[in-house]
């Protein structure tokens, strides 16, 4: 196959990994953007084994047929809910590939005891150091999710210390080799030992709940080594497809930062300082779970049956037009929304009632709690708008309550429930909700006409 | 590697990381996971180096690492992009209900 | 040379007034002269005080008020005993019930009175400002919802309470005309589930502009000028059969059909009330004029052996006397302004668009 | 095993009815036995067949109605002359007005009976379904606003038309309770512009959820149980300025203010009256208690020589008698549900929460 | 100066051209934007210049001091109203210095008797093609809009026919040229006359009102044969800038078509087909100018004043919590917002009054005619939403009108008037409007509720 | 220009092109018409080879054509880039003076 042919199906193949990620960006074509950007793959691959042309087929054929059967297996066996795990082993072994190819060209030259260009030895150490931090780092991430160690933070004084000295020597090893003219083996694999340990220290520190972060972070990195490997062998798919990763995967860690309302900075290097911001504790040490609108969004947007239940809070915050105008949308995109209304909602007889009247809210989505209260458990979302005593389980076992006996709305029965109030807060009873501890229950928290509004344009961008 | 090779390789590897960033724009945070998948899916493009490096005539050394790169890559090829869409089969299918 | 005077007098028999002060003000400063009757609004909120700070001279009697006036104003038109008082000449403008019509107008074109009567406002686009009949309705359609809701044994909106769940009321309207429209609008305000009927095709979507659900009842009959015409026989059987199915299930209804200058039609039969359930209300609009329904009664409220109370309310306008008589005098008004040249002379041109259908009576002579 | 027959009377002096026959209907259903007047819903639209049908047996006088009931239920509290009539040791459920307890009290407790008091359901939140206080407030508060409404020389919600722009009407809530919050609910729904006054001042927040603005006065005096209490002579001072201040431009005037078992405050002075406008209209939810008006009387809607028209209703929720009933009753049958067992007894608990404190009268004792 | 060195400062100017271009997109940053890439303008004329070393200076510097002169002179001189002709003929003089490049690049070489490489001698045939149309087309664009030549969409018949036979043969043309082995001078005139009339009759048939989407259209083109150029002279920002803007053209075409509510192929071709879409004519032969919802949303969004003129189509529509939400919108946008209610609006007395009392609109935003209309005349925008008869001027002055004397709401003197129906019909008194016909009035057709939302989306995304 | 240069160029065009359409994104309708001036002013980036034709040593007529070419492009820079500003300029003191 002439050079050139080679080069064009290559641009070919990126091209398709450019649209194909693409497409990932919306529900409606990401499973079409995945297998064009998988054909762009396929086409890399024959196009490079074309290439080659005739050798040794029993190592390449060998390598991808058992490398195929052990990542189509564990893709295939795995649990939906080990998925964020099995991304961070395969991400892992992606780095690991591409260390060893720097490693191999390295190693290659080194046998030769050729003198490498220094353009060529330094991608060289990028790839190697690079791919390594992803391999171990990987690893790390999918033993902190597999809980095969502690999903906690691991922290020790000095750490950041220790840490950065390490850094340092990497840095100094692969800059000797950079410098010096014929390889050096001491160095090399100094590199690839202190790059793997610092992969691990890296990761070690962060907490499980944001491996996601760190795992599109590593996945950004061995990106960037995939595309490392494609200087030092001179390949421009290579180059463009990691550096597409690479930015993407950046650029991803940083949403998925901003979704959960942290810095990058702060995940990473979070556990370190000493503010904990892993959430607000109850008195017993119970967590609260908060989500922002934008993340809210897109799962009311595509849910099928949504219970409004409207409180004092939301008559305070004289949201009525919001929820309104947020259930239509909801109707509007295919869902069932109805509007559960407890009779001691609010601060008068049918203070709920003048209100969504107000609003235009057609009777007919009006449900008594006697009505609605077995409906809860098969809705997807409740939206809880500044209700609090009307919704608290407590009232169902807690004797000592004062609203022990007060039959309540199921709330806590729902898939998910998400409650719109300022803070943590009682109500009117004074007494603390438990529902906002529950594992399904988000707090979106904020004045509820602010909360909607909001909602109501993020769930229109969906 | 010559001078004017790298240059151009950085040319590229700018550009492409710009084209990245712009690409993944407005990504709905449904879509953050199997975004991530399908991105680390198309980061095992170093198959490509892993065949280069354990099929030419490099001695020994490449073609025992290569073969062991070739793994590597490809459980992140294949396993990438399965996962990815073993994903988004889930989501899809959430979509066409709607749709009935 | 001597300015125009005009008289306003006290009513006998209503609470509005013909012009409140804020009219008078406007009449005066452009140099007419307003003579008015003590206590002429009164009942309706505008003291005395007010018409003389307006500009008015006040009188202590009808005659006193108008002697020597060039123009009489009245919410009501004169008993037959009060005629004889009118001066000689004089342009009188008043409402005429077609049920006094009759008899009245002769005796003013006897005295040469030049009679305007005020429900003969034609219904052009121009006129749309003077027209009492659109402003009196209005409060009308308004006034019958309060007092239904208020005669009713239940609430109207809905409510979810500690003490059980209420539901709302069921409101239907029959006959979607200015005092209709706005019931339905009233009573969609209190949170009743409303519904409405009318014979003309075009309601139906200023209905649902309201707000409000449409009962078709397979007829339309579109009269001229924006009112209603007589239906066949037919036609009537077909609309009574839809009404009687919706009206039984009905908490509240109100109904204002009417065919000008005609007795009213009768839309709710005996049957049909008989069918109603107990506590369920009627507000008969048209009882003036024979009541849309066949038992009501005039000017009384009672309630019927299933236990339905129907209401039939005579001149509800005047129970909301001064908002009532503010737009009545604004009408007044642009009628004046109309009339009176610039010169502020009166000039009755009978060739006019929007005079000439409203003399009933002039020069002696009785016009139709 | 005989089941336990609770008595349902006719009510001589108002038009509820103590349960509807949809609760009838839940209590024969758990075996108790139900013994209704002849006529006992029939003012409020429930006719004995209903109760019929929910498996009530029917009885033609009090005294058969009451023979061997262990229970008897009434919405107001037996005449002296009834008090005779009631089966020794019988437990009775009914209101009981201040104004009558310190008599008959005693005279119950001669006769042994149980008297448990509606109005003493404490307000705690499981008692919330039980609070006739409240369902019944509800009740007046919006039908203050529509004898207001319709006694008002003007229509409530703004309107631009032909004949002028009429204003909105000013309302103003005096006391925001339940009655009052549910005026101010129901006045806004009319198209009012509503104000609102109050001592409490947690009720700022809660008025304002409603749309309507609160008024200053100043002064907070919080009681317990979410009543108000008594003020002194300076807060006095300052919230009669702030009142008079904003009451002197209100069209409408609902006054709702009350501190339980004690006269109601006067917080709108005869000067205060003096200063309104004429037209204006108040309503004194408080008359029967001694009015939060000056001037109130009790029973009666009069006008003041300045055109005020001041209207005293008492029992307003007598004139809503089917959804009250409804209500009430509901009120009633969580209250029997929480008394009666499992086994179907009434088992009175003078230790309990709710039953404690609502037993004015047991074993011939009168409690407080 | 090292090639490396260029080439890297050239790589820079390139990101300063897409960091520049990204912040355009965003009102709050366009203009930084704008200095971004002028500095990598900047950049890259400088490190030409130094690349170069010692050369002919008079040339250069006098070809730079009276172009930026020319440049300078027209920007500043320029009307704002004529921005786009200004647009056009600039990017003329870009295409036309692609064109040239081009032409001399190949006349050397054809001095030189040399034998060009295919890939050479075909992108030279592209950037003299593509220049000279770009050259050309804007002129006539710029003409158009300058009102030089007649603004309407010149057609005759056979066209099309002739179009498409002269591109056939300035295809031949230049294939000719690629395929022989010497340069030839004949083919080489021959594509560069052919191309600069292409240029002419592409833009003739398109009519005055849509020369924006054409000039960015020609926009795009001159990109590409900056890229063109940059691959004959072997440049790599040429080619990286000229890609951005040439693909960047065509997106922002489609963009405008969009907006405008047109395909691209209908904006191009329009003219030729038979269905001419200039606007619905009314009786007497006068215009009315539709608006989008988009288009008008930038427009409110900025408006200062805005007064609201409800009618019965808005109760019909039930329109007005949208209504109330999109002043809502205004508000907080920094906008004042009326509302202006005529006595007559709707079908009952107070009929605006209820239904916007039910959207919760406070009364004091609400202003009889008398108060309100001298107001319209220092109002930014005026919206009429399913009003008719009350904005009727007929009724001032036609006195055979059946309105004729009805004190109407002078929706006609504000400085934009936008009116929302559903078509043409006249409202209750079955007249013509002529204030849709008048030309500071818009029509916004669609049903009223459906418009308001749309335009709402349409804000928030301002 | 040989083959593989040509190939890289054209990789590199590839990559420009998807850049453009990704970087203009959801430019808003007042945008657009500056938007497009500036990208006309980039478009003037021809002055880069209007340089080099005219200042190497390539003959009369590259330098004739080259100082044209020079005129030509820079008209379009400097006009382009100040146009622009002049529109943008309006633009930013309408958003700045709603934020007093
Ligand atoms: N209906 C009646 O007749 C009546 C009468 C009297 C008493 N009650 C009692 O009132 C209670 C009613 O229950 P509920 O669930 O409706 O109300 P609730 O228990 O009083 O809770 C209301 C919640 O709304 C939140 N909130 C207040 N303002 C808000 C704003 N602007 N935006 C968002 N959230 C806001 C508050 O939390 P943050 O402060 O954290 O935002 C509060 O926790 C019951 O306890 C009932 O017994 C009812
Ligand atoms: N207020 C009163 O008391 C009263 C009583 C009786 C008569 N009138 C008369 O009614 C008229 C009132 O004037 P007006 O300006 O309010 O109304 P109009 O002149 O009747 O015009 C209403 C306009 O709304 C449009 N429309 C209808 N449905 C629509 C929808 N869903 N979305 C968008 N537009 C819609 C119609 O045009 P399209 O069909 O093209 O959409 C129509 O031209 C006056 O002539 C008045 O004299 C008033
Ligand atoms: N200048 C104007 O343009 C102008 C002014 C005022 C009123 N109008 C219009 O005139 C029309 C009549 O208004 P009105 O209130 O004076 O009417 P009305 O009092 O004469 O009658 C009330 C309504 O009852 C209806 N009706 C009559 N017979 C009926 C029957 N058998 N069954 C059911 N409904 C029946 C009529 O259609 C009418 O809608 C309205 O459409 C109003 O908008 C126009
Ligand atoms: N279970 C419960 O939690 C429950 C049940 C019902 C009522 N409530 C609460 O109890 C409170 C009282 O309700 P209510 O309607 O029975 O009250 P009420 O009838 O006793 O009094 C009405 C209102 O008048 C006010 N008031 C008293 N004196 C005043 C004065 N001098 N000036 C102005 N206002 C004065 C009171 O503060 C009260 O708001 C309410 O807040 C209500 O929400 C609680």
């Amino acid at each position: 196959m002439p050079p050139w042919l080679t080069q064009l199906l290559y641009l070919v193949a990126a091209v398709l990994f450019i649209v194909g990620l693409k497409r990932l960006n919306t529900p409606a074509t990401a499973r079409r953007g995945n297998l064009i950007s998988g054909a762009g793959m396929l086409v890399a691959i024959f196009v490079t084994l074309l290439d080659l042309g005739q050798v040794n087929y029993t190592v390449i054929i060998g390598g991808v047929v058992v490398g195929s059967a052990l990542g189509l297996t564990a893709a295939l066996s795995v649990q939906m809910t080990a998925m964020p795990q099995m991304v961070a082993l395969l991400n892992g072994f992606g780095g690991g590939a591409s260390m060893l190819v720097g490693a191999a060209e390295f190693l290659r030259l080194y046998q030769a005891g050729e003198e490498i260009a220094t353009p060529t030895v330094t991608v060289m150490q990028l790839s190697l150091i690079i791919g390594a931090v992803t391999l171990s780092g990987s690893l790390i991430a999918f033993a902190k999710l597999q809980e095969l160690m502690t999903g906690r933070p691991i922290t020790y004084a000095g750490q950041q210390f220790v840490n950065g000295l390490l850094f340092l020597v990497l840095v100094g090893l692969a800059g000797w080799q950079v410098v010096t003219e014929v390889p050096l083996i001491g160095p090399f694999y100094g590199v690839v030992a202190l790059a793997l340990v610092l992969g691990v220290l890296l990761v070690m520190p962060i907490g499980g709940a944001d491996m996601p972060v760190v795992i599109s972070l590593l996945n950004s990195y061995s990106g960037v080594a995939a595309a490392m490997t494609g200087f030092v062998i001179n390949n421009e798919v290579l180059i463009i497809a990691g550096a597409l990763v690479g930015s993407a995967g950046v650029i991803l860690s940083q949403l998925m930062c901003k979704a959960m309302n942290r810095s990058l900075a702060n995940v990473l290097f979070g556990a370190f300082g000493a503010v904990v911001t892993a959430g607000k504790k109850s008195a017993e040490g119970l967590t609260v779970k908060s989500i922002t609108a934008e993340d809210f969004a897109i799962q009311l947007a595509y849910a099928q049956k949504v219970i409004v239940v409207p409180g004092y809070g939301m008559a305070v915050a004289q949201a009525q037009h919001q929820a309104r105008e947020l259930a239509d949308l909801i109707e509007k995109r295919g869902g069932a929304v109805k509007y559960a209304i407890h009779p001691v909602a609010g601060r008068m007889p049918g203070h709920m009632n003048v209100l969504l009247a107000e609003a235009n809210v057609p009777y007919d989505k009006l449900y008594d709690m006697d009505e609605v209260n077995d409906e809860f458990a098969d809705t997807d979302v409740c939206l809880v708008i500044g209700a609090n005593d009307v919704v608290n389980p407590a009232s169902r076992t807690d004797t000592s309550s004062p609203i022990y006996g007060m039959p309540i709305l199921n709330a806590d029965r729902a898939r998910m429930c998400v409650v719109f109030k300022r803070s943590m807060a009682a109500g009117f009873a004074g007494v603390e909700n438990e529902l906002f501890y529950r594992d399904k229950t988000w707090m979106l928290f904020g004045d509820a006409k602010a909360s909607l509004s909001k909602l109501i344009s993020e769930v229109k961008q969906v | 590697m010559s001078t004017e090779a790298l240059i151009i390789a950085i040319v590229i590897f700018t550009l492409s990381t710009f084209l990245g960033v712009e690409l993944i724009g407005r990504v709905p945070p449904t879509l953050h996971t199997p975004l991530m998948s399908g991105a680390n899916a198309v980061s095992g493009i170093t198959i490509v180096g892993a065949l280069i490096i354990a099929a030419g005539d490099r001695g020994w050394i490449s073609t025992y690492l290569g073969f062991v790169a070739i793994v590597f890559a490809m459980m992140n090829v294949a396993g990438g992009y399965a996962v990815t869409d073993r994903m988004l089969a889930m989501f899809k299918t959430k979509e066409t209900e709607k749709k009935q | 040379m001597c300015a125009m005077r005009i008289a306003v007098l006290k009513e006998r028999t209503e609470r509005r007034v013909a012009l409140v002060p804020e009219s008078v003000a406007r009449l005066t400063k452009s140099g007419v002269e307003v003579l008015v009757e003590r206590g002429a609004g009164s009942e309706a909120g505008f003291p005395d005080s007010q018409y003389e700070s307006a500009g008015a001279s006040l009188a202590d009697s009808p005659n006193e008020t108008m002697s020597g006036a060039a123009l009489v104003l009245r919410v009501q038109p004169p008993l037959a005993n009060e005629v004889a008082a009118l001066p000689e000449g004089v342009v009188l403008i008043s409402t005429l019930p077609a049920s006094v019509a009759g008899e009245r107008v002769p005796q003013l074109a006897a005295r040469n009175v030049t009679l305007l009567g005020l429900e003969r406002v034609p219904r052009i686009t121009r006129a749309q400002s003077m027209d009492i009949l659109s402003s009196q309705a209005t409060v009308a359609g308004y006034k019958a919802v309060l007092i239904g809701a208020a005669a009713m044994p239940r609430l109207m909106p809905m409510m979810t309470t500690a003490a059980g769940s209420l539901a709302p009321a069921k409101a239907f309207i029959i006959g979607a005309g200015v005092a209709g429209l706005q019931a339905i609008a009233t009573s969609r305000r209190l949170g009743a589930v409303v519904s409405a009927f009318d014979v003309r095709a075009a309601v139906k979507e200023q209905v649902q502009s309201l707000g409000a659900s449409f009962v078709e009842g397979g007829v339309t009959a579109e009269g001229t000028g924006g009112y209603a015409r007589e239906q066949t026989g037919d036609e009537q059987a077909r609309m009574q059969q839809a009404l009687a199915d919706h009206i039984k299930d009905m908490d509240l209804t109100i109904s204002t059909a009417a065919i000008p200058g005609k007795k009213a039609p009768v839309l709710i039969t005996e049957a049909m009330v008989r069918s109603m359930k107990p506590g369920s209300v009627i507000v008969d609009l048209a009882a003036e004029t024979g009541g849309n329904c066949a038992v009501t009664r005039a000017g009384e409220t009672y309630t019927t052996a299933n236990g339905v109370t129907i209401l039939g309310p005579v001149n509800l306008p005047s129970t909301v006397p001064m908002h009532a008589s503010q737009m009545f005098s604004r009408n007044v008004l642009t009628l004046l302004q109309h009339l009176i040249t610039k010169e502020g002379e009166l000039v009755i041109n009978l060739e006019d668009d929007i005079t000439g259908p409203m003399c009933l009576a002039h020069g002696g002579q009785v016009r139709s």
